[in-house]
């Protein structure tokens, strides 16, 4: 797709638009050729206004050569598309204050703007709830209605087959095939991974332990100072996993660095099996037996200049065998590595591969390995399989699964339903900061989806869809 | 492996609430405004400082008695201490950080001027002056890191715009030319920069240095080769005019320091005011931060994000060109070997430390002007202190000021990342 | 063009006939063009090569005070017959290589070496010229406030600052008046400094501050840096007058020439040209005497009034005679810590 | 960028070579660095000696008719560039005449090994300037302050030679310690303001190193310090036992300081590979976010790690004044904390790199010297030598691109891939 849009450049071949070959060598033949993207990793500029990032690019200016900016005029016609496909946008809020449901309309409107006849979106429900995501499958319909074409990349079957009339399957750069949108998802995830996949994770019924995790009363604030996380009780017990389902941005991130010690608390406490640990050190706190998968494994999780054998050890590296305080034994450390990279199946060239060069799903994998690889109380795992392949996405619930009948208390935050839904034993569902309610997983999507958008339905959390139901903000206008 | 329990975490260190930054800041302040009050009050003479408004001794001033000035300033800057220490006005944390400065400096001074005088529009444009190469400096490190390109050659620029100014304004006989030659001398730099950083991907800040020493090489090279066997014919350029504007030019200290001054000042001046401008409200400023923060996105949009970065580091040759023309024909009349004597790294300096903003980098070498020409008064007037001390004023000043009132700055995203599609 | 050149189409090295004369000489770190005593001593190796035609000059720049001692050395191994290093930060240097060489005849300025026979020593008692100076600078100046400041706080700087001090203060004992010296304070041994010697801006910027303090006669002790000074004294048109060192600034500064009071000259220049005119005779040159530059000797002077003779009172120009005659009969004593022992 | 670097990675392209000839050649520039840094050195010579050519009148002159009778020009530029590079190489590595005077009897063997023991005397102190901002470098700091550390360093060296007597291995050892210490503490400040307060190292560093040049000019003229029987700044000598011993004798220059740096690079280089300090420093260097959610303590690895290079930078200071001048001065320290930045450069910030590159630069200066002296040509012109040889080696590309030796394009991201993300 990078190559349609001329992010990249073809090696050979060619593309054909409307029945014309066409060569894209920029983004901007791309556009004159009618081609919009929506790029899985956004595409905007976080210190900037929706609308200067709306407008980046085909600027409205006054003052001829001058280019003194017409904002007015901009902000308009932002208005208006939003208005027109019903994609709710604050014109004048700053990009990286907005939630990633938001930032995704954004995306899209930046792509309507100019006025395209070929859309691409790549995955661009990653971080939808259900309710937005059916929302966008609307917005799809419309414009193929206004005679747009688009093509949609997902790794959601159940996405695809709502909403696309061919479905194509590529691997490892290649088409596997393509399929009429009533194939059986499993034909499908089996085309995907080049062998069947079990789609359901089975797993027995938990036993849980006495409380391993406490919170209580937990506020913490993120990088500008505004309230992230207010007030958040919950509790995990060994050998059970809690989900905390909810969309980005309500405070999922916060709630666990809050956890980690990686962010200042604000008022309330954490404790580790009885033991308060607000306020300590990260180190200690991992040493005290908990495993943690950070949400974004480029920034938080590894270092993509290090080998896979150091990676492997990035937090216990001065752990007895790999080093004492002082010294550092590399041949242990390889060692070491070797053995996990087997056991975790980590695809790679060697275990002195520099991760940066691995695919996403096999550095999740090395993250997974590092933090699975020593006795846990507590596994935090965030986000733990986005945009990792089906594959690796099977591979890694299982082992949580595992770890968890091992007895170890599992916190599982998912912006992916369906994931939070097919390895939880009790689901807490986040809205701006708070849990909303903590429902068995075995509750409709519907029921979810509506919390997650912070409806609450009925009077215990334990939403029974009866009863009244009050409808709260809009999460943008947070 | 983990050996580690639980119990090396029953000692529990409960967080610290109470030291705010606002309250930490208010400790300070509290602190040099007693220090001010007591010290600088006790050995402040009771003798009037004067703080004339002219060039010398002559005309109106500002006259207060030195003792109760340095405790009078003093006090008010313990008050200011006083509120952010309470937490009472901490929605005013930047007002009262400014005031509390303010007041330290005033009764600082009121301690030393007591039984002189300080002919303030000489210490203006003193620090004007000395600032004027620092601003010019500095904006050029905006145009160039605000579109991603790390410029660390802002010396080698002064340095090649300084032997361009002296060089071809000797041989034209025109001051006009040799700010010519200036621009050319800062452009070459640039250009080099562009090609080594943005076409061949050397690290930034590598291209940066390396340049640096070339132009001192280089310039060095051809002084001794050139200039210094016949100084007539190639090292006396003539002097930039000074330009007075009739009218705005009586206001009063203002007027002389601002409206009644060299050519490069108006520069300078325009040049802060057009790229904050330009930054915020004109579609090339939107561009130029689009590729600075975030150059895919740019790209995806159809912005040439390489096209942007070069242009921009070419205009910011120029200025810092421009700037390296004060150095010949303004501060003195002839070029030397190396006589930039680290001024581009002081901008470089002043640029981060005004947060990669035009407005904040113009204060920021202001700031360091004022220090500068202050140290000069005081060893002037005959200060008891040593001069190598009062020499280090301005960098110990810049120093407590940025780990004090600045703190972590951030850099433009994409700032030294060379961009390769894809 | 550089002595070096002539060096070049000589085919570099190697031994040169015997009638040749070979007069090499080692920069400090401030270089050949220093506007002060590199640039002075480099003078007079040229002129005496002007009056002996079999003298051959040349000259190496030191970058760091590490090149002392290997530039001594090459110059030895290039056979030169005089081997000038110039500045006392070298005396160490020279020390050294002259002992390990004591058939290679050396001169140094600025510095003696008892150790060593074969170092011809050419020192200056500056402070007596700065003292005239100082008598001048009072005399002449309207407003009765006098300045000076300096490149770096060190001993061959701070011996003008002395004797200009204290050639006011005899002016103000004498007349009773009270000129008063902004920048340079004996008693502290405090004052105004640039703290480089070539860095023109800041020489300005201290002028600046002398001048609004209303000083209108500045002596800049600072090489390079003094002509910040110098430039800005021409810009004011006359509001203040300049008295240079070293050389004489209508020669080394011609261009400023019109804002010269005059010079204290270190007259580093004769003393050079003599010594090596002397040795290219085949003289020898006795170390154990050296040369010390006083007013007696004209070692050190001060310069002519040039353009500014018209300006100067003559009963102001026959006091200074009277009291350079005084200071050479010893009637007026001029001490500072930097004198030459 | 890493998509694609991978994609041009060379096994990607070897795939696209068809002849055997290409095939090699390709695998000959794939293996850059070596090749690459010979030709830099060559281009920069080449444009050094252009330089050479153009400054010299009289050659120039040869030039004028240069279409009537070309040999001329030819051969006087040959003369006088050959001849400065004769020199050069006679100066910093070995003077044939030397030896053959050996041999004959006509001078002593020290002649013969002057130019070497001036290239390694020169080499020691950018050693340890070099170490102390490579050190930094991989820290993700960048430490301007090589310069202020030295100076503190020598300042700290000299006053425990001068001051603190002691019997001989004992003195030089308690002096080394001092200049150790002294740059460590100028490089624990910006260290300290950094991990505490977020001031960035770029400023504080360059403003320390202001600072550190004013209070050596204060402390030489202090009594005590200050040699009373000379009128200049200069402190009393370091006390001999104090001093850095010589390795061939007292004619030569050379001394302990060049043992002390190759011992230095070793240590550095153990540090950096073998140590958890080591790991912690490249992990923060290479991602501060990742460190800090591993457990590391960003904080505590910008201290310490401006603490060890203030260190290296004052060693270099102390081996200065300890090594070669004895004495305090204005200028003692030089300018080795700023080609200390160069040398790390050049050495890709890899200690023995930063060895090598150092061995180079004083090979350069040394031989300088004896070209400036018998060539008569400028040492800005070793300025402009090594400034070329750095910019060649950090744009491998760019030599590339001159020798026309594969597409430009590929060569440019291998750069990127070689500066070793
Ligand atoms: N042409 C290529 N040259 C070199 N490496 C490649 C190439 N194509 C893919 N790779 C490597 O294979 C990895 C897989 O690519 P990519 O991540 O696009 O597939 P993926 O299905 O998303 O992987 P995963 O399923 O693990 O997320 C890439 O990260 C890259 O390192
Ligand atoms: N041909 C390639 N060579 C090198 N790296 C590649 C290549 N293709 C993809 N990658 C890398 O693999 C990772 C995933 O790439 P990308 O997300 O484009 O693949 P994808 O198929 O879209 O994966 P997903 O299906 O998860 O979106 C990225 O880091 C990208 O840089
Ligand atoms: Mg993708
Ligand atoms: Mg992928």
């Amino acid at each position: 797709m990078n190559v349609l849009y001329g992010l990249l450049q073809p090696d050979e071949g060619e593309i054909i638009v409307d029945g014309v070959p066409v060569t894209i060598r920029s983004p901007r033949d791309a556009i004159n050729a009618g081609i919009g993207m929506v790029h899985q990793h956004f595409m905007l500029v976080p210190v900037f206004t929706v609308t200067d990032n709306v407008m980046l690019g085909h600027e409205p200016a006054r003052g001829g050569p001058l280019g003194w900016l017409d904002r007015r005029r901009a902000r308009r016609e932002v208005v208006e598309i939003s208005s027109r496909y019903g994609l709710r946008v604050e014109p004048d809020a700053v990009v990286e204050d907005l939630p990633v449901g938001v930032q995704q309309r954004v995306e899209i409107v930046k792509a309507l703007t100019r006025e395209v006849n070929l859309l691409i979106l790549d995955e661009p429900t990653a971080v939808l709830t259900p309710q937005e995501t059916d929302e966008l499958l609307n917005v799809m319909r419309t414009l193929k209605d206004s005679g747009k074409s688009i093509v949609f990349i997902t790794h959601k079957l159940k996405e695809v087959k709502a909403i696309a009339d061919r479905i194509t399957v590529i691997r490892r750069g290649r088409v596997v095939g393509t399929a009429p949108p009533d194939t059986s998802e499993e034909d499908l995830a089996a085309m995907m991974v080049g062998r069947s996949v079990i789609l359901q994770v089975e797993k027995g019924p938990s036993r849980p332990g006495e409380p391993v995790l406490q919170v209580a009363g937990l506020v913490v604030n993120d990088e500008r100072g505004q309230r992230a996380v207010a007030g958040v009780d919950l509790e995990v017990r060994a050998g059970e996993v809690l989900g905390i389902a909810g969309v980005q941005g309500n405070g999922q991130t916060e709630l666990v660095e809050a956890i980690m010690g990686l962010r200042p608390v604000v008022a309330g406490t954490v404790a580790l099996s009885g033991v308060p640990i607000t306020g300590r050190r990260t180190k200690d706190i991992l040493r005290a037996g908990v495993g943690y998968v950070p949400e974004d494994r480029s920034v938080d999780g590894l270092v993509k200049e290090f080998t896979v054998a150091e990676n492997l050890v990035l937090d216990i590296y001065d752990r007895p065998p790999y080093g004492n305080g002082l010294l550092l034994r590399p041949e242990s450390i390889v060692a070491s590595a070797k053995e996990r990279i087997g056991q975790f199946d980590v695809r790679t060239p060697s275990a002195e591969a520099a991760v940066g060069t691995l695919s996403g799903g096999n550095q999740q994998k090395v993250i997974v390995a590092r933090e699975m690889s020593r006795p846990l109380k507590l596994f935090v795992a965030a986000q733990p399989t986005r945009g990792v392949d089906v594959g690796s996405i099977e591979f890694i619930h299982n082992r949580v699964i595992h770890e968890r009948d091992a007895g170890t208390a599992v916190l599982l935050v998912s912006s992916e339903l369906d994931e939070v839904q097919s390895l939880a034993d009790r689901i807490a569902v986040m809205y701006r900061g708070k849990i909303l309610a903590v429902v068995p997983p075995d509750t409709p999507r519907e029921e979810i989806g509506l919390l997650m958008a912070g409806v609450t339905a009925g009077v215990d959390g334990r939403g029974t869809s009866d009863g009244k139901v009050e409808a709260a903000p809009e999460p943008e206008s947070a | 492996m983990s050996t580690a329990t639980v119990d090396d975490l029953t000692a529990v260190a409960e967080v610290r609430k109470f030291w705010t930054r606002d309250r930490k800041a208010g400790l300070v302040f509290t602190v040099l405004g007693v220090v001010a009050m007591g010290w600088f009050g006790a050995l402040a003479p009771a003798e009037t400082a004067r703080f004339t408004l002219s060039e010398d001794a002559s005309g109106a001033a500002l006259e207060i008695n030195g003792q109760l000035g340095a405790v009078l300033f003093g006090a008010i800057a313990a008050a200011a201490g006083v509120g952010l220490l309470t937490g009472a006005a901490r929605r005013w944390l930047g007002q009262l950080m400014g005031l509390g400065i303010v007041c330290f400096v005033l009764s600082f001074l009121c301690w030393q001027v007591a039984g002189k005088f300080m002919p303030l529009v000489d210490t203006a444009a003193g620090s004007l002056e000395l600032a004027l190469p620092l601003i010019l400096g500095a904006m050029a490190g905006v145009l160039c890191e605000r579109s991603g390109v790390v410029n660390v050659a802002i010396e080698g620029q002064f340095l090649m715009g300084a032997f361009g100014a002296a060089l071809v304004g000797t041989l034209a006989a025109n001051a006009w030319f040799g700010l010519l030659g200036a621009l050319v001398g800062g452009l070459i730099i640039a250009a080099l920069l562009a090609v080594l950083s943005i076409r061949y991907l050397v690290d930034q800040v590598v291209a940066g240095i390396v340049l640096n020493l070339l132009a001192l090489g280089l310039t060095g090279f051809l002084y001794e080769r050139l200039m210094q066997t016949d100084a007539a014919k190639y090292n006396e350029p003539p002097q930039l005019p000074t330009w007075r504007i009739p009218g705005l030019a009586e206001i009063p200290v203002l007027g002389p320091v601002v409206f009644d001054t060299n050519p490069l000042v108006y520069l300078a001046l325009a040049l802060v005011v057009i790229i904050h401008f330009g930054l915020s409200r004109t579609r090339w400023g939107l561009r130029t931060r689009a590729v600075g923060e975030h150059p895919t996105a740019a790209d995806t949009v159809g912005i040439r994000v390489l096209g942007t970065r070069w242009r921009n580091v070419l205009v910011a040759g120029l200025v810092a060109g421009a700037g390296g023309a004060y150095f010949t024909e303004v501060a003195t009349g002839s070029f030397n070997k190396n006589m930039t004597s680290g001024a581009g790294f002081i901008a470089l300096a002043a640029l981060i430390f005004g947060r990669w903003t035009p407005v904040g980098a113009f204060g920021a070498a202001l700031f360091f002007g004022f220090a500068n020409k202050l140290a000069t008064y005081l060893s002037a007037t005959g200060s008891s202190v040593p001069s190598q001390f009062l020499n280090m004023l301005p960098y110990v000043a810049t120093i407590i000021a940025v780990a004090g009132l600045v703190g972590r700055v951030r850099a433009p995203a994409a700032d030294g990342k060379p961009y390769v599609k894809g | 063009g550089d002595a070096p050149d002539e060096n070049n189409n000589a085919g570099g090295g190697g031994a040169k006939p015997a009638s040749k004369y070979t007069a090499c000489m080692v920069t400090d770190i401030g270089g050949i063009d220093d506007k002060s005593f590199n640039a002075s001593a480099w003078a007079g190796i040229q002129e005496a090569a002007k009056e002996q035609t079999n003298i051959d000059p040349k000259y190496v720049a030191s970058s760091s005070e590490q090149d002392y001692e290997p530039n001594l050395n090459q110059f030895v191994n290039q056979k030169c017959n005089f081997i000038l290093a110039v500045g006392g930060l070298m005396a160490d240097a020279t020390k050294k290589v002259a002992l390990a060489h004591p058939d290679q005849q050396f001169g140094i300025v600025d510095s003696v070496i008892p150790e060593a026979s074969n170092v011809f020593p050419m020192q200056f008692d500056t402070a007596q010229a700065a003292f005239l100076a100082g008598y001048l600078a009072a005399g002449y100046s309207k407003t009765g406030k006098v300045a000076t400041y300096g490149g770096l706080p060190i001993p061959p700087v701070t011996i003008f600052m002395d004797g200009f001090a204290d050639g006011v203060a005899y002016y103000n004992q004498q007349k009773g008046k009270n000129v008063q010296v902004l920048g340079w304070d004996k008693a502290k041994q405090n004052g105004s400094f640039a703290q480089s010697f070539t860095e023109q801006a800041k020489g300005k910027a201290i002028s600046d501050t002398f001048v609004a303090q209303g000083a209108d006669v500045i002596m800049p002790v600072a090489g390079g840096t003094g002509l910040g000074t110098a430039a800005a004294a021409q810009q004011s048109g006359g509001k203040y007058s300049v008295i240079w060192v070293d050389q004489d600034g209508c020669n080394s500064a011609a261009q400023y020439c019109s804002t010269f009071l005059s010079t204290v000259v270190k007259n580093i220049k004769d003393a050079v040209k003599e010594a090596v005119v002397k040795g290219a005779k085949g003289e020898k040159l006795d170390a154990s005497a050296g040369f010390i530059g006083t007013l007696a000797n004209n070692g050190v002077s001060l310069a002519p009034f040039h353009e500014f003779d018209s300006k100067v009172p003559a009963e102001l120009k026959s006091e200074l005679d009277q009291v350079k005659q005084d200071i050479i009969s010893g009637k007026i004593k001029v001490t500072s810590p930097a004198q030459p022992k | 960028m890493t998509a694609t670097e991978q994609r041009e990675t060379p096994e990607a392209t070897l795939a696209r070579e068809e002849t055997f000839l290409q095939h090699f050649l390709h695998s000959l520039w794939a293996a850059n660095t070596v090749t690459v840094t010979v030709l830099s050195i060559v281009l920069a010579v080449i444009v050094g000696g252009i330089l050479i050519i153009v400054s010299d009148e009289d050659v120039l002159n040869t030039y004028s008719y240069f279409t009537a009778r070309p040999s001329d020009a030819l051969n006087a530029s040959w003369d006088v560039v050959s001849d400065a590079y004769a020199n050069l190489f006679k100066g910093s590595i070995v003077d044939p005449a030397a030896v053959q005077g050996w041999i004959d009897g006509s001078n002593g063997w020290q002649a013969v090994f002057s130019p070497i023991s001036e290239t390694l005397t020169y080499a020691a102190p950018l050693v340890f300037t070099g170490l102390a901002v490579a050190l930094a470098f991989r820290g993700g700091l960048f430490n301007i302050g090589g310069q202020g550390q030295a100076v503190i360093g020598a300042i700290t060296a000299a006053v425990a030679g001068i001051l603190i007597p002691l019997p001989i291995v004992l003195a030089v050892t308690v002096a080394v310690v001092a200049g150790a210490a002294g740059g460590a503490v100028w490089g624990f400040v910006p260290g300290v303001l950094k991990a505490r307060t977020g001031a960035h190292e770029v400023i504080t560093t360059i403003m320390l190193n202001y600072t550190a040049g004013l209070f050596l000019t204060w402390i030489v003229l202090q009594r005590g310090v200050h040699d009373p029987d000379r009128t200049d700044a200069i402190s009393k000598p370091v006390d001999s036992a104090a001093r850095l011993p010589h390795l061939l004798g007292d004619g030569l220059r050379m001394n302990l300081g060049i043992v002390l740096a190759v011992a230095a690079t070793w240590v550095v280089a153990w540090l950096l590979n073998r140590t958890t300090f080591g790991f912690e420093l490249r992990a923060v260097g290479a991602n501060p976010d990742a460190a800090r959610t591993a457990g590391m303590s960003v904080t505590r690895t910008y201290t310490l790690l401006m603490v060890v290079a203030g260190a290296l930078a004052g060693l270099g200071g102390a081996t200065q004044v300890l090594g070669t001048a004895y004495a305090l001065t204005p200028a003692v320290a030089g300018n080795i904390g700023f080609d200390g930045l160069l040398v790390a450069l050049l050495g890709r910030n890899r200690p023995w790199g930063v060895l090598l590159a150092a061995l180079l630069f004083g090979a350069l200066r040394a031989g300088g010297n004896r070209m400036q002296s018998f060539s008569g040509i400028s040492l800005e012109l070793v300025t402009v030598l090594q400034a070329l040889i750095v910019i060649f080696i950090a744009a491998p590309a760019l030599v590339k691109a001159i020798f026309r030796l594969r597409a430009a394009r590929a060569a440019r991201l291998q750069t990127s891939v070689a500066k070793g993300w």
